[in-house]
């Protein structure tokens, strides 16, 4: 297995020296199967990660660690204070039995929005995500594409500093796929930091500053996107975006 | 089958005549057994979500004795609150002993087990489904719980439909700290209980089909509603 | 172990008293058929036995059982035993009812307006105690509800509830003997002849019941009118205290 | 509270004496409860599932019929079985009645509503789930039942138990149905109202300690194995 | 609204002139909204036809009519005898609360498999999945693509003769998505007639013999692959594949 690299964001990093996200020696475990192995990894304050890796490697899980729900059995993350409260979109989204609507609306509340301030907010993300026409039908019904999107709605909703993507386009349509994209590349312009798992190659180039491979539980390689694509440092990675897969 | 022809008849005639004293025993079961639902819902609602999605010591404890309680036999519930009650009792001073206030209370403690536990089950089911997300949208532990019993509302229907049927039918307990006093606590199942001892088998009976019409209504009503509020979930 | 068996449907106050638990081993010991004793108000006794589900009757209310003669569903009807109502009540007495007239005492509690639970389930000892009241002069049913409190239940909750609310309550002596909540209630009024308390026993007649296990149930009939089972009786004495009185050959 | 002091001593001595006769009324008590149950639920699951999934004429009746029947009231399913099982009653030359057999077909009508209506709710949810998935892999109606009964095997234990509560604590019926005859038809709920009526409150509610101590027992059992069914679920 | 035109499939087409899948005048609403609306096709016996269109065109419905999973409220579907059994690949596959290695065996009983054959087929159906390692794992806590595989090699259990695909390789990595095709062509290899929900024009383009555009419920344009691609008939499918939308 190789060395892992942790090469130094290409993007500039703010005043403080402290990094945004820093993780240490992840280890995971379920029944008895190990699912993250030791991962250590640095992550700035802004801009946009994003995590490859194959099939079962642990992006999900890390992603979930990171955002706080699943506790590692051993190891630690620590995020900066201003990245504290992160929003998850997950790969299956879980909506509840209500309207598109009253799901936004439900997690503003969760978000601490006044109630006077909700129904402007629910209307600009409708309209963010394509779902406007769409407000009053019941979430469950929404075709695939359709609940991803009102997933990143809501998780837009608590207006977050650091956005946690399982694969948030898998199933949209381009133009949608689109609409995405320029929604995280507007919210990194804010300075809100991205954290986006994808399978979709071109996608990472398009947005990602830094890419993280993972892979069988390791963060076998961290390096800036153009150098990850170009030239990958690691056999697995290189395997990976030739579609072969190394056990 | 003459009897039970005799008793339909019979059935009949009392909800036809509504003569004062039926109607006197219909409406106090209304009351008793209405109140005794709500509290039991208001406490076995919360109770139940806590049960499922708590973290507190004794919670497995706790769940285990809700669990039990349901197989609370009626006759001790109202000996344990007939001693509490009773004049030499420590709580005889409320004077609270042979009113419809035991008679609630008594349902009360035998109902909220059931909704509890059946709340419970549900909740749990539910958040095995909506933990992370919740957990995602960082919602508290009540608003989690909140949450939750808000999905789960077709089925906590069934949950209260199984302890009213428990609250209608019972009899032990508020004999006991009813006294089953004529124009004062006596209800249904313990005027049901009475005639049977008296061997007015066919009025007895009469009286179970009322009973059960009734219960049919407030089924076929909550049902209606549970279908109601239970659209969106598949719609 | 008992090759055949015989249901009795009996009074709840004889089972309640313990009088089976002391005679029943006896009589199985010497005739091996088992008694099966369903204690019931006398009002469901009569009828189950009218619907044959019992071979005997021992229940306590005369015209019902002469009644049930006569219709043709019992054999006959014979004296068993005997015993006596009392009156009971908070040892304070608010209605001054103690002494040994108990028209008199029923008057002081109605003129009083004391709390009075009445079983009110036509039983034996129900029917007693409204022909007392009648006797009296008094018509307790009017404030129903109020002082007089109609429970609707057997001898026992009855006197759960005149305990635990310092209702007076009538009753028979054997229940009140043998039962344990006494709580500080006390006899108020024993003695008077009005307060006599006859049992019965009916064989069910086999033409209208051809189920009838008549041939055990006379067995058990002969031995509980005979020396034996009378003498059996009269040996009952839980606590020291005779409950029940033979008087099967009167 | 020294009556509850001498109930619980009362209650230690009878399980450390566990004389005859009271081993005979526990053991009778737990065949009777036992076996309705079983019965119960091997009638109450299918029907329960039935209802769910099932597409036939008066099926919305039937479940409302079903969710009614909750509301029993034990002293009326006594009288009706002891009409139908008297030897005056057409069911009469079966010399059912007071016997163990007929307590336990009165408990089996108390308990299979309440097991069937709360199968009904779970297998209804799952099936918003796994309806379309069943279709999909072409399950006939009966194969889709057994596969969703499987799936909500954690739920259905809850419901058992909610069933087992109500065999465990009832006593109107099998008073009736069993007449509460010593050493052939007593058990523990009708032992417990005898004792009441002798004013042996103390010794009542011994047995009524006793009682909750099997159903902690049995539950505390149940539930164990119900985490272990519904391990693989979250696992 | 552009007409739908109805090209031939440039497949060879069986002996028999009756078309594999015929559907004339679908028509679907529900809670008032028309969902299909009027969608004719006529597909061959074999061959692999990609399903394009844009979230909520109604591609996952109108798999789901021909699976027989939705009763159409107008219209008719007729599937040729050998395709009366098809099997589905779900967008959101449910899977059950057992090991992946029960799924599979419950499918093969519920296909009619007798017992004694089913290990042999389940070792054979993990094995083209990728799953072997995974057999005893709980199904439900498989990854997002673990998951899409395993409900694959279900569809696959019942050896169907029509096989409908509702993005299956939405969140499978390179090499998984290599394989899941190659499944997909060896089957349609066998004379396995596929019908392929993508969002990935280039799966479409890799795979697909002919390609049926839906939008906003209708079958707005049918043609062979190449010509599709090359040349889109009409406006909405040329807005589609340079990812915009035509409303
Ligand atoms: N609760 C669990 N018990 C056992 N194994 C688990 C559990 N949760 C996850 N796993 C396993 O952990 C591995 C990593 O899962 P994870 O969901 O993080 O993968 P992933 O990298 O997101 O994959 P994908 O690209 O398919 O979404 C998988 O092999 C999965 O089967
Ligand atoms: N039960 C329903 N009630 C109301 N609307 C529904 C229902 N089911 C589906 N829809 C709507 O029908 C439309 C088509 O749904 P469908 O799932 O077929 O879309 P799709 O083409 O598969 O989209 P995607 O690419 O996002 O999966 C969607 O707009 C959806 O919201
Ligand atoms: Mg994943
Ligand atoms: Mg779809």
């Amino acid at each position: 297995m190789a060395e892992r690299r942790v090469i130094p964001l290409s993007r500039p990093e703010p005043p403080n020296a402290e990094p945004g996200i820093a993780i240490s020696g992840l280890h995971l475990s379920r029944s008895g199967r190990a699912l993250l192995r030791g991962v250590s990894l640095t992550l700035g304050h802004t801009g946009i990660t994003a995590l490859l890796g194959p099939n079962g490697a642990g992006k999900s899980l890390l992603l979930r660690a990171i955002a706080g729900i699943i506790p590692p059995d051993a190891g630690e993350i620590n995020l900066a204070p201003r990245l504290a409260h992160p929003a998850l979109v997950f790969q299956k989204p879980v909506l509840l039995r209500r309207s598109a609507r009253a799901n936004l609306a439900h997690a503003l509340k969760l978000a601490g929005v006044p109630r006077a301030a909700r129904p402007a907010r629910i209307s600009d993300l409708l309209e963010q995500c394509d779902l406007t026409a769409l407000a009053a039908s019941p979430a469950r019904s929404l075709s695939g594409g359709e609940q991803q999107r009102l997933a990143m709605a809501r998780a837009l909703a608590g207006d977050p500093a650091l956005l946690l993507l399982d694969e948030p386009t898998a199933s949209l349509d381009p133009k949608a796929t689109a609409a995405i994209e320029a929604i995280t590349l507007r919210a990194a312009g804010r300075g809100v930091k991205v954290i986006l798992v994808t399978h979709d190659r071109a996608q990472a180039e398009r947005l990602a500053g830094d890419v993280v491979f993972l892979h069988k539980g390791r963060a076998v390689e961290h390096a800036p996107a153009p150098r990850f694509f170009s030239t990958p440092a690691s056999a697995e990675a290189q395997a990976y975006l030739e579609g072969r897969l190394i056990l | 089958m003459s009897a039970f022809r005799e008793a339909i008849a019979e059935a009949a005639g009392l909800i036809v005549r509504a003569d004062a004293d039926f109607l006197e025993i219909v409406a106090l079961s209304a009351q008793v057994t209405g109140l005794a639902v709500l509290i039991a819902c208001a406490i076995g609602f919360p109770l139940g979500a806590l049960l499922a999605v708590g973290r507190f010591r004794g919670r497995g404890a706790l769940s285990l004795a809700v669990s039990a309680a349901m197989g609370l036999p009626p006759v001790v519930v109202g000996l344990v609150l007939y001693m509490l009650l009773s004049r030499a009792g420590p709580l005889g001073v409320l004077g609270l002993l042979y009113t419809p206030t035991a008679m609630v209370i008594a349902q009360v403690v035998l109902v909220t087990p059931i909704i509890a536990a059946l709340t419970r089950q549900v909740v749990e089911d539910l958040d095995a489904e909506y933990s992370e997300t919740l957990r995602a949208l960082r919602a508290t532990r009540a608003q989690a719980m909140g949450t939750l019993l808000w999905e789960a509302r077709p089925a906590l229907v069934t949950a209260a439909l199984a302890g009213l049927g428990r609250a209608m039918a019972e009899v032990g307990a508020v004999m006991i700290v009813g006294g089953n006093i004529d124009h004062l606590t006596r209800v249904m199942t313990t005027a049901i209980a009475l005639e049977t001892s008296r061997g007015e088998l066919a009025l007895a009976l009469a009286l179970g089909i009322v009973l059960l019409v009734a219960s049919l209504a407030i089924n076929a009503a909550l049902m209606g509603l549970r279908q109601r509020i239970g659209e969106p979930a598949h719609g | 172990t008992a090759q055949s068996h015989i249901t009795v449907q009996s009074t709840t106050s004889t089972q309640n008293s313990g009088l089976y638990e002391h005679l029943l081993p006896i009589f199985e010991e010497k005739t091996g058929i088992d008694v099966r004793v369903v204690a019931v108000g006398t009002g469901q006794a009569l009828k189950n036995a009218g619907n044959c589900d019992g071979d005997m009757l021992i229940t306590h209310a005369r015209a019902a059982e002469e009644a049930f003669v006569a219709e043709g569903k019992g054999l006959a009807r014979h004296t068993l035993m005997y015993n006596d109502f009392i009156l009971v009540g908070p040892a304070a007495d608010p209605a001054s009812a103690a002494g040994d007239d108990i028209l008199a005492a029923l008057s002081a509690i109605a003129e009083s307006e004391a709390p009075f639970a009445s079983r009110a389930d036509d039983s034996g000892t129900n029917k007693a105690e409204l022909a007392l009241w009648s006797e009296a002069g008094a018509d307790p049913k009017a404030a129903s509800g109020t002082w007089y409190l109609e429970t609707g239940s057997g001898m026992g909750a009855t006197l759960n509830l005149g305990t635990a609310q310092g209702a007076y309550v009538l009753t028979d002596r054997a229940t009140w003997d043998t039962f344990a909540n006494k709580s500080d209630f006390e006899i108020l009024v024993e003695g008077d002849p009005k307060l006599f308390n006859q049992y019965g026993l009916i064989v069910v007649s086999p033409a209208a019941c051809p189920a009838t296990r008549i041939v055990e149930a006379e067995t058990f009939a002969k031995w509980l009118l005979g020396p034996e089972g009378q003498d059996a009786i009269q040996a009952f004495a839980p606590n020291g205290k005779q409950l029940f009185f033979p008087n099967a050959a009167e």
